[in-house]
C-alpha cells in the first residue's frame, strides 16, 4: 500500500492533541500510547504497532516533539530485548514482555560477554543444562550494564559442546531476581563502575524463556547485536531536554538518571574534541606552533570523521543498506580519541599529573587521559574492526580458522 | 549540504574513469613520459571537447557547461586515479578558474578557447623555492613590460600563453597579466620534475609586453589558491583510491609461505588503516568543493583541510603500496612510482600538509 | 664509552630487581595506595640501608656508596620496572643531587641523615602549572624570609623538610634554601595525583624563616634538572620494560578463536615495534646516565634526548599493554592502569617529549 | 694452544716489509698473499690460511692498514662464497675456486631470490634436473648484483618436489659465462639499474659442481646468509682511501669501481641523516618550530639508532653470540630512514617537487625521495623483521604454517 505522510501527521496530531497529558502518570500515559500503536509506529499491529515503513517514522516523531509528548521507555537495552523477541520470541513470550518494555516497568540487561570470549563472542563457556524440565545455568558474564537494576537477562549459553563453536548456542529470557544469579559491579580504571560481573550458579530458566531454537543462540544474538549497531548510530530520540512544567517530565527523568548513569564518562573516552580549542586558548599553548599542528590535526581528523558518518548516513538514506562501514566509523573514532589525549596532555602540560578536583576543568581532563584507552576496546577492539574493514569491505582474504570443529576440542582459555 | 552525489554526478564521474582506464593506460601513460610534449592532443581535447569537460564549470556564456566546481572535483578525481597528465589542470582548471576569479572583460575573448581546447594557458604565479605563498614573488611591471621570474610554472612549455601574476608599481596593484609564451623576453626553461605525469617550468621575463586583464588583489589571489587546492586535494584522493586497489589486488594475488599475503593482518590492518585515512581524506575534498561552489564563508579553511588530509594520505597510499608490492614495488617496470612521484610532488604543491594545517588553524581565529 | 655493564652493575641491578618483585608485589602496591604516607618505610629504609643505596652516587665522606651515576640509574630502571613509589627519587635521589650540585658547606650536617634514611628531604623547585622550566618560580627570600609558592613537590607531605630553590631579592641571587616542613607559615597541601604512587604537593610558604645553604645559578639548576630527567627517564625504561613484559605474558596465555592472540600479526608487530622503541629509549637513558656521571660537554642535550625518547615509549607501552589486554586491561583490578597512571604522570613531569625535542636541539646551536 | 699478539703483530710486520711492494700488480701481489696465509689468517692453513682465531684478526689487519698494503679481494659477494666453499664444498671446489675468489681474477653471484620467492625464500622453483649426467637448469632469479660482471654464480634450486619445501633444494656452482644463462639488467624506480633478473634456460651444471648433498640445499644456503648478515655487520676494511702512489692502489681503485657502482645510492636509501641538519639551515626552516620538531625526532633516533648498534656490539665483544637482534637494527634503520624522508620533504619545500639536476644537493635531495622506500623491503621486509623479532626474540607463537607437506601441493604465485 502507499502511505500518505500528511495523513500519518494529521492523525498522530489529532490522537496526540486528544490525549497527551503532561500531568498524567508515566504509567498511565505509557500504556495508553503502548496500546494506541503510536508509541512504535513501526511495529507490526499486532503488538503495539501500526505496520508503519521505517521511513514515516521521522514524521511521527516530529509530533511528538512538537508539542514534547513523552515516548515509550528507550532508555538501555530494552529496544534491543524487544526488537529480538519480535523477529525470534514466541507470541507468549511476546505478550509477556513486550507490554512492560516500553511502559518502562521492567528493565533489562544483555548477558553475552564472558571473561573467556571476549573478541571471540561465540566461544561462550556459560552452560545452561536441561535437568528435570529446567534450564540449569552456571558460567560468568562480564561487561553488563545495569545487571543490578535489570528484572530480565538476554542470556547466551552454550547447550551443546560436541558441535563446532556458532552451532552450539541456545539464547534464553532469564529473570535476574533469583538465588541463582549474582551481581558484582566491574570498576573501570577512571574509578566509574558501569559494568557487572554476573556470575550464574544453578540459576533456573524455565523451557519456555528459551528464544528460538535450541542451537540457535548464535543466529538470535545476532538480531541483538544488529539493532545495538543501528541504535549506536541513531541515538537522539529522546535526548533533547524538556521544558519541566508537568509531573510526568520528573517521572520520566528519573527513569532516564537511573540507566544513563554509567555512560557519564563516554563523552571523556571519545577525547571531548569539542574543548580542545578552548584549553588552548585558555592555557596559552595555542601559541606554541607545535601546539597548533596537533590541535589541527585533531580538529581535521574530528571534522572528516563528522562528514565521513554523514556520507554514510546519506548512502543508508538512499536505500544502501548499513554494512560494515559502521567498523570504518568506529575505528575513526578512536583515532580522534587518542589525538584528542595528546592535545589535551599538550595543553594541559604538568597539570595531566593531577585527576579529580585538581584536575583542569574540574576533573575533566583527568578523566580524558583515563578513559580515552577505552574506546579502542569497548564494542570490539580496533584490532577486530581492522580485520572486518579488511575482509568484509576491502574483500580480503580470510585468515585460516583454528576454532573449528567440535567446540569441546578448541583451544580454550 | 547533502553528503551524497545525484545520478548525474556519479554518470560524470564513472563516464570520465571509463575514457581514462581506455585512454590513459599506464603503457600510454609510459609513451607519453618519453614524448616531447608529455601528453597526448587527441585524448585532451576529445576530453575538453566529446565529453564537454573543457569548461565543466565555466558559465555557458562562455562556451562552458556551466556545472558547478562539485563536477570539476569528481573530474579531477578520476584524473588522479587514472594519473592523467595533460593540460587539464593548468589550462582548464588554473587559467579559467584566474580568469573568472579576475573577471577581466577579456573573459570573452580568452575563454572560449580554453573551453573549446584551442588553446592551451597555464598560470604563472608561484615563485622560486619553498617560499611558495609568497604574494610577492618578484615579478614587477612597468608602463606595460613585465620583469622579474616565476617557477614550478606547470605545462609551462607546452602553453601558448602565460598568465601571469604580477605587480604593477603604479597605484594599479596586483592584477592577472597576459603574456605571449613566444615572445623574445620570455625565458622558459624546463624543471626536472620528480612527477614525470606534471612537467614543470621556470620562467624568466625581461621587458616582455603584456596586458593586464583584470586587479588580483589578496582577497581574489587566496580564491584563486584555494580552487586551486580543492581541486588539486580531489585530485589527490583519486590517486590515494587507485593505489590502495592496486595493494588490495596484487596482496590478493601474491602468495608466499602457501597463503596469499592480503591473508596476513600485518598486510589487512595496513589496508584497513589506508581506507579509513582515505574515507576521512575524500569527505575533506567533497565538502571543501562543496564550499567552494557555494562560496561557503569559511571555504578558506575547508580547502586547507583538504589539502592537508589528501597530501598525507596520498603519500601514504603510494608508500604502502610500494611496500605492499615488495621488491618488485621498487622497480621501474612496475607502475606503482609513476603515482609515488605524484603523491611526492603534490603534497608539497601549494603548500605541505604542516602549512595547511597552521593555515587552517589561523582561519579559525576571531 | 664501552656500551655495556660491568658484572658489578647488572649485579647491583639483579639485587634491586629481586628486592622489589618481593617487598613491592602490586598487592603491596594497592595496600599502600589506601595507606596515608602512601609508602612503606620499612622497605625504604632498608632499599637505603640493607642494600645501601641511600646514598648510592654520594661520595663516601658523606656516607655514601661512592658509585657513579649509571649506578644509580640502573637501580631507578628497576624502581620504574616495579612501580616503587618511596621517598628514594625525593629524598635520595633529588635532594642529594640539589646539595651536591649547589656545593654547600652544610652537606656534612644534612647529606649522611638523608643517605642513611633517618631523613626524608624533598626538592620545591617546579612553579604551578604549565610553565614548569620557570626559573623564577615565584618564591622570594628577603632577610632570611621566604614567601611564595611551589608545586608538583614529590613527597612534599611526608618529607622532614623542604630544599627550595628561590631568589633572594639582594644581589645574592638564586639560591638552594631549606625549609622545616612543619613551620606554621608554611602551608603544604595534598594534589590529587594521577600517578598513586608518587604523591604530589603544593606548597604556599608565607614569612617562612630559611637558612640559605648555597649559590642556585641557572648552571647549577640546569646540572640538577638534567640529573633528574636522567634519573626520571630511566625509571620510565624501566616501566616500559615491565609493560612490554606484562603484554607479552598476557598475550602468550590469553586464547581467542582457538589460537593465543600473541600469534596474531597485529598484536606482534605491535610488540616488536614497541621493543625496538624500547630499546632506543634504554640507550638513550643509559648513554645518557654515563654522560652525566662523566660530566660530558653535551650532556644537557643527551638528557633532553633521554627524557624525551622515554617519554614516548613508557605511554606507548602502557597504551598497548591496555589495548592487548582487552576489556579486563581496562579494569581497577588489572595493574596496568597502575602503570599507565605513572606513564601519562612522568610524560609531562619536568617538560614532555616536544618540549625536549627543542631544547636538544638548541643544544646543538654553534 | 694460546695466541701471542704480540708475537703476531712482529710475524705480521717482518711479512709485509720483507715483501709488500705498492709496485708490483695486483695480481703478483694477492699470489703472494694467498700463499703466505696472511691474506685470510682465520682461514684453515690448507686453504691459505693461518688458523688464527677471530679474535686475532685486528692486530693482522691494523699491520696492513698501517703500511697501507692492500688485502686479498673483498668486494661484492666472493667471501660469501669462499666460506660456504670452506664449510660445504669439495676439496677440488675449494682447489679451483679459493685462490682466484681471493685473488680477485673471479666474480662471483648469489642466485636466490627469485620473483615468486622473495619472504619466502624456501620456495624457489628454479629447478634443476640430472638428464645424462649433468644438471640442468631452468627458471628465473631476480635481484642478483653484478651477475653481467660474474664468472659463477651460488645457485639455489629445487632437485625435489615431493619433500617439504625445505628439503627439495639443491645448492650448486653454476658457471654464468655459458649459453643457457641470461642476464638482464633491473631498473629500479629511482633510476639505477643495480640488480639483474638472471634467466636460465637448459643451463648445464656438472655434477661435481653440487654443493654439499642433494636435498642440503637449504643449509648451505643459510651459511652463505649469515656470513651475509655477518658481512654486513662489520664491512669496513679495505673502505678507506688509500695514498694514489704505487700502481697497485690504481687497480685495487679499478676492481672496487666496478663491484661498488650499484651501491652509489645506498647512503640515500638510509635517508642521508648526516645531511637534514645543514640543509634546515641553509634552507632557513631552521627557524620553523614544527620542522625543528620533526628534525629533533630524526636526530634522536638516529643517535638512539646507533647506539643501539654499540651496545648489541659490545655484547658479542662480551661473548654473546649475534642474533636475531639484527632485524631490531634494521627496523630502526627504516624508521629512521623514513622519517628523515619526511624531514629532507619539509626542509626542501617545493623543491622536492624536483629530482635529477635540478633538485638541491646536485640531486641527492631528489634521490633521496626516491630511494627510502627501498629500506623497508630490500634484504627482508619491516614485516619479516617484525615476525622475526616477535618469535625469536620476544618468544611469541609461531603463525600457523600453510606451505607443509609435499612442495608440489603447496599453493604458489
Amino acid at each position: 500500500m502507499n502511505w500518505n505522510s500528511d495523513q500519518i501527521r494529521r492523525d498522530v496530531r489529532i490522537w496526540l492533541e486528544t490525549h497527551w497529558d503532561p500531568n498524567a502518570t508515566l504509567h498511565e500515559w505509557r500504556n495508553l500510547l503502548v496500546d494506541s500503536g503510536w508509541g512504535m509506529p513501526s511495529w507490526p499491529k499486532r503488538w503495539f504497532g501500526m505496520d508503519l515503513p521505517q521511513g514515516m517514522l521521522p514524521v511521527v516523531f516530529e509530533e511528538f516533539d512538537r508539542i514534547q509528548a513523552v515516548g515509550v521507555a528507550r532508555t538501555g537495552i530494552r529496544l534491543l530485548a524487544a526488537e529480538t523477541l519480535l523477529v525470534h520470541g514466541t507470541d507468549s513470550q511476546r505478550e509477556r514482555f513486550l507490554r512492560k518494555i516500553l511502559t518502562g516497568e521492567k528493565i533489562w540487561c544483555q548477558l553475552f560477554s564472558e571473561p573467556g570470549s571476549g573478541s571471540d563472542l561465540a566461544g561462550v563457556t556459560t552452560r545452561a543444562d536441561l535437568k528435570d524440565g529446567v534450564w540449569v545455568v552456571n558460567g560468568q558474564k562480564v561487561w553488563t550494564t545495569s545487571a543490578h537494576h535489570a528484572d530480565f537477562g538476554l542470556l547466551l549459553t552454550r547447550t551443546d559442546w560436541d558441535v563446532p563453536k556458532h552451532q552450539g548456542l541456545t539464547y534464553f529470557v532469564v529473570d535476574m531476581k533469583q538465588e541463582g544469579v549474582e551481581v558484582h559491579p566491574l570498576k573501570q580504571m577512571n574509578g566509574h563502575a558501569s559494568f557487572n560481573q554476573v556470575f550464574f550458579t544453578d540459576a533456573v530458566i524455565p523451557q519456555d524463556m528459551r528464544v528460538d531454537e535450541l542451537g540457535n543462540g548464535w543466529q538470535v544474538a545476532m538480531t541483538t547485536l544488529m539493532h545495538e549497531r543501528r541504535a549506536a548510530n541513531v541515538l537522539g530520540g529522546s535526548r533533547q531536554t524538556r521544558p519541566n512544567e508537568g509531573s510526568i517530565y520528573l517521572e520520566e527523568a528519573r527513569e532516564n538518571a537511573i540507566l544513563t548513569e554509567p555512560y557519564t564518562w563516554y563523552p571523556q573516552r571519545a577525547g571531548r574534541v569539542d574543548l580542545a580549542l578552548e584549553r588552548a586558548r585558555s592555557t596559552g599553548t595555542i601559541s606554541h606552533p607545535v601546539v597548533r599542528q596537533e590541535l589541527a590535526k585533531l580538529l581535521m581528523m574530528a571534522r572528516c570523521t563528522e562528514w565521513t558518518a554523514a556520507r554514510a548516513r546519506a548512502a543508508q538514506r538512499q536505500g544502501q543498506p548499513q554494512g560494515p562501514e559502521g567498523s570504518l566509523g568506529k575505528l575513526a573514532n578512536s583515532t580522534v580519541a587518542r589525538q584528542a589525549l595528546k592535545v589535551h596532555t599538550m595543553t594541559s602540560g604538568m597539570d595531566s599529573m593531577l585527576e579529580g578536583s585538581d584536575s583542569p576543568m574540574d576533573g575533566i581532563i583527568g578523566e580524558i587521559l583515563l578513559s580515552v584507552p577505552a574506546i579502542s576496546i569497548a564494542g570490539g577492539t580496533d584490532e577486530i574492526q581492522k580485520n572486518i574493514i579488511a575482509e568484509r569491505v576491502l574483500g580480503m582474504e580470510k585468515e585460516p580458522r583454528l576454532d573449528q570443529g567440535p567446540f569441546r576440542d578448541v583451544r580454550k582459555n | 549540504m547533502e553528503f551524497s552525489f545525484s545520478e548525474e554526478q556519479i554518470q560524470i564521474r564513472e563516464t570520465v574513469a571509463r575514457f581514462l582506464a581506455e585512454r590513459n593506460s599506464s603503457i600510454h601513460i609510459r609513451q607519453l613520459i618519453e614524448s616531447k610534449t608529455g601528453y597526448d592532443h587527441e585524448v585532451w581535447t576529445s576530453l575538453g571537447r566529446d565529453l564537454g569537460l573543457g569548461g565543466i564549470h565555466v558559465p555557458t556564456e562562455f562556451g562552458g557547461a556551466g556545472l558547478s566546481y562539485v563536477e570539476t572535483c569528481l573530474v579531477l578525481e578520476q584524473m588522479g586515479y587514472a594519473l592523467y597528465g595533460g593540460p587539464f589542470f593548468s589550462s582548464n582548471l588554473l587559467s579559467v578558474n584566474a580568469l573568472l576569479c579576475c573577471g577581466t572583460t577579456q573573459a570573452h575573448e580568452l575563454i572560449p578557447d580554453i573551453v573549446s581546447c584551442n588553446q592551451i594557458a597555464t598560470v604563472a604565479f608561484t615563485g622560486k623555492r619553498a617560499g611558495w605563498a609568497r604574494l610577492d614573488a618578484p615579478s614587477e611591471v612597468n608602463k606595460g613590460r613585465l620583469n622579474g621570474e616565476k617557477s614550478f610554472v606547470t605545462d609551462g612549455l607546452t602553453a601558448d600563453y602565460l598568465l601571469v601574476i604580477a605587480n604593477d608599481e603604479s597605484e594599479a596593484g596586483r592584477g592577472l597579466y597576459v603574456v605571449d609564451s613566444n615572445d623574445s623576453g620570455v625565458n622558459i626553461s624546463s624543471l626536472n620534475s620528480l612527477d614525470f605525469t606534471r612537467r614543470l617550468a621556470h620562467i624568466e621575463f625581461q621587458d616582455v609586453p603584456t596586458t593586464r586583464l583584470g586587479d588580483f588583489n589578496f582577497e581574489t589571489h587566496s580564491e584563486f589558491v584555494n580552487l586551486a587546492l580543492v581541486g588539486l586535494a580531489n585530485e589527490m584522493v583519486g590517486g590515494a583510491q587507485r593505489m590502495l586497489d592496486s595493494a588490495i589486488e596484487y596482496s590478493g594475488a601474491r602468495v608466499q609461505f602457501g597463503r596469499t599475503i592480503g591473508s596476513l593482518q600485518a598486510i589487512k590492518h595496513k589496508c584497513s588503516e589506508l581506507l579509513m585515512d582515505l574515507e576521512l581524506a575524500k569527505s575533506a575534498a567533497y565538502r571543501a568543493a562543496a564550499a567552494m561552489s557555494e562560496q561557503e564563508k569559511d571555504r578558506a579553511g575547508l580547502a586547507s583541510i583538504a589539502k592537508a588530509m589528501s597530501s598525507d594520505v596520498f603519500v601514504k597510499a603510494a608508500s604502502d603500496c610500494i611496500q605492499i608490492h615488495g621488491g618488485i614495488g621498487f622497480t621501474w617496470e612496475n607502475d606503482t612510482h609513476l603515482w609515488y612521484r605524484r603523491a611526492k610532488s603534490s603534497e608539497v604543491y601549494l603548500g605541505d600538509a604542516s602549512h595547511h594545517r597552521e593555515q587552517y588553524l589561523q582561519s579559525l581565529e576571531p
